[in-house]
């Protein structure tokens, strides 16, 4: 089955960054497609590179470019709301790229699920 | 645009409902729905709102946040129109709580009672909340 | 005391909470808080024994982002603007924000 | 449809608009959502008879870090892991998240 | 440390409360919190911890988050008094609510009723609220 | 009287940055000290510079920048929440500092009033 997954809170505030990615690393060990992570709202926070959490804590960025290298998960950044907050090409994390709002309905179209993580 | 293109190719025909709960202005859910809202309007979908709980607030007429330096986004709900996007449901029950009715509304709106609420809700393939 | 409440009395339990422990101290609605103000809504009765004390305030410029006009509030809930809200603190003390 | 919850009960209202339409569907409680589960807490009753039917469940890893063991949840309660989450979606159709 | 040479020199000494209302895991705010109250115990201040509504979850014994790859924070309360932080006040509202007691807390409290603690909140010279 | 101000929410997604700015140039504006603001937890995103809002929407690391610039007031960012999300000293906006959360009890103990914004 092909899901999609859509990511509208930062990392380490809430725990929805923390959902969506165990949720898509099940799916992806179940065998199914995981085809696109959106990034929409404070979620573009995900994407920023320059993150350096604590030795003994997880590394959300970095989990989530593990995850699209291994798979080939598209990892989408919402322009408006990543150029709002500061999320820029030059600090991007390895897997994702920015784009618009389109790929958000396109992929919920084209996937037979989108499952949503927020606040 | 390529996006369209695509799923042109699908020939999908997609329920998407999209889910307002939340009050304006004290976070950016609900401007940003209306942002998702106004695009799937380009890829030709069957296109619903959900305005439940505090989600009602949106439509408040008179919203003027000016003086907050933030967007008065409300208005936009009167652009729908024109790109086709006129299934706009209101929980009854949900006005009733705030004491507002739908005569105070930005727009004009279906109202609907909780159980129909629920009905169109299990009716859609997508459904975005926010 | 100055206790503020930012959000809906109809979406979490912190004005509920908030005024279990509000004692004979002020309350400041602000942000998606000052719905509760509304005197149609559900929850302004909840406000009544302190705004008819004069102990309850709504910020002005959150009531007109959401487009609550001042004729629509709860009796007794006097509107403050951002000088208000400082002035609010400065001479009420420690503030204590129900987040 | 699967509807998860992922706030406390005491603290917000979205588990108890998801019950009011939940009609005949499946709900999984998620992140702080977890605390309805709690058969001695106030808000367990209102899983009852959803939960009686065998259409709630909640999310073991979230269970654990909040130190809620599986003996005390209410009765009717299904603990899944991230795989059963995943497969419920796959099975009951679309998601809808009461943020 | 240069923050206390300037509060020393000051010579305050405040009363501090930390007030707790927030649930662990689903938020970062309980444990940012503890942070606080860790780098208060340097500056000899009359600190406090209260924990009401949900932020009496935070003191449940047998929290592990280890399957979500994050913080066990709660162990480190234990942690509070060896810097002479031992006034934890619980609401006992709140637990009861909860279906909690203090015996399975994590740590030892005074547990104090609504009324008392608002009469604690309304003493202190600073509030942080969490 | 000397204000200090703690924010706990990034920009744009939460009220309580857009809250904590209006207090805090409403106390300057009645002649009131504002010695500090410190951005804790996801308050930390406020001082990205690379913010780039659109025409018609307020430019929050901006407004703050000017009104350190105008005010003196000391603009504190958590060095730990910042590190973990990001928020480094190459997008550091005009008038931020890094500093460590000692800044945020200092400032309790020398202002007279500590006013906290967040969610």
């Amino acid at each position: 089955m092909r899901f999609a997954i859509l990511v509208n809170e930062g990392p380490y505030q809430h725990e929805a960054a923390d959902s969506a990615y165990h949720f898509a690393a099940a799916a992806l060990a179940q065998g199914h497609e995981v085809s696109r992570v959106f990034f929409y709202m404070d979620g573009v926070h995900n994407a920023n590179r320059l993150q350096e959490p604590q030795q003994d804590d997880r590394n959300i960025v970095r989990r989530w470019s593990e995850l699209a290298e291994a798979h080939g998960t598209d990892l989408v950044v919402c322009v408006a709301a990543a150029l709002r907050r500061g999320v820029k090409d030059e600090i991007l994390g390895a897997g994702f790229r920015i784009s618009g709002l389109g790929q958000l309905v396109e992929v919920g179209i084209q996937a037979d699920r989108l499952v949503t993580f927020g606040d | 645009m390529s996006d369209e293109a695509n799923w042109e190719d699908a020939g999908a025909v997609k329920r998407f409902m999209f889910v307002n709960r939340k009050a304006p202005h004290g976070t950016i859910y609900a401007l940003e729905a209306l942002e998702v809202v106004l695009i799937s309007a380009a890829f030709d979908q069957d296109v619903s709102l959900a305005f439940l709980d505090d989600g009602v607030h949106q439509l408040r007429q008179g919203q003027d946040a000016k003086a907050l330096g933030m967007k008065n986004f409300a208005p936009t709900f009167r652009a729908l129109d024109d790109y086709d996007i006129d299934k706009l449901y209101v929980e009854a029950e949900s006005l009733a709580q705030r004491g507002l009715s739908a005569e105070e509304l930005i727009v004009p709106v279906q109202v609907v009672d909780r159980e129909r609420m629920s009905a169109l809700m299990a009716e859609q393939d997508v459904v975005m909340s926010f | 005391m100055l206790h503020t409440v930012n959000k809906s009395p109809l979406q979490t339990r912190d004005l509920d909470s908030c005024l279990e422990h509000l004692a004979g101290e002020r309350l400041l609605l602000i942000e998606d808080g000052v719905y509760a103000a509304v005197a149609a809504g559900e929850a302004s009765a909840k406000l009544r024994g302190p705004a008819a004390e004069g102990r309850v305030y709504a910020l002005g410029p959150d009531l007109e982002a959401r487009g609550i006009g001042h004729d629509a509030l709860a009796d007794g809930v006097e509107v403050v603007d951002y000088a208000g809200f400082v002035q609010l603190v400065a001479e009420h003390g420690p503030h204590q924000a129900w987040l």
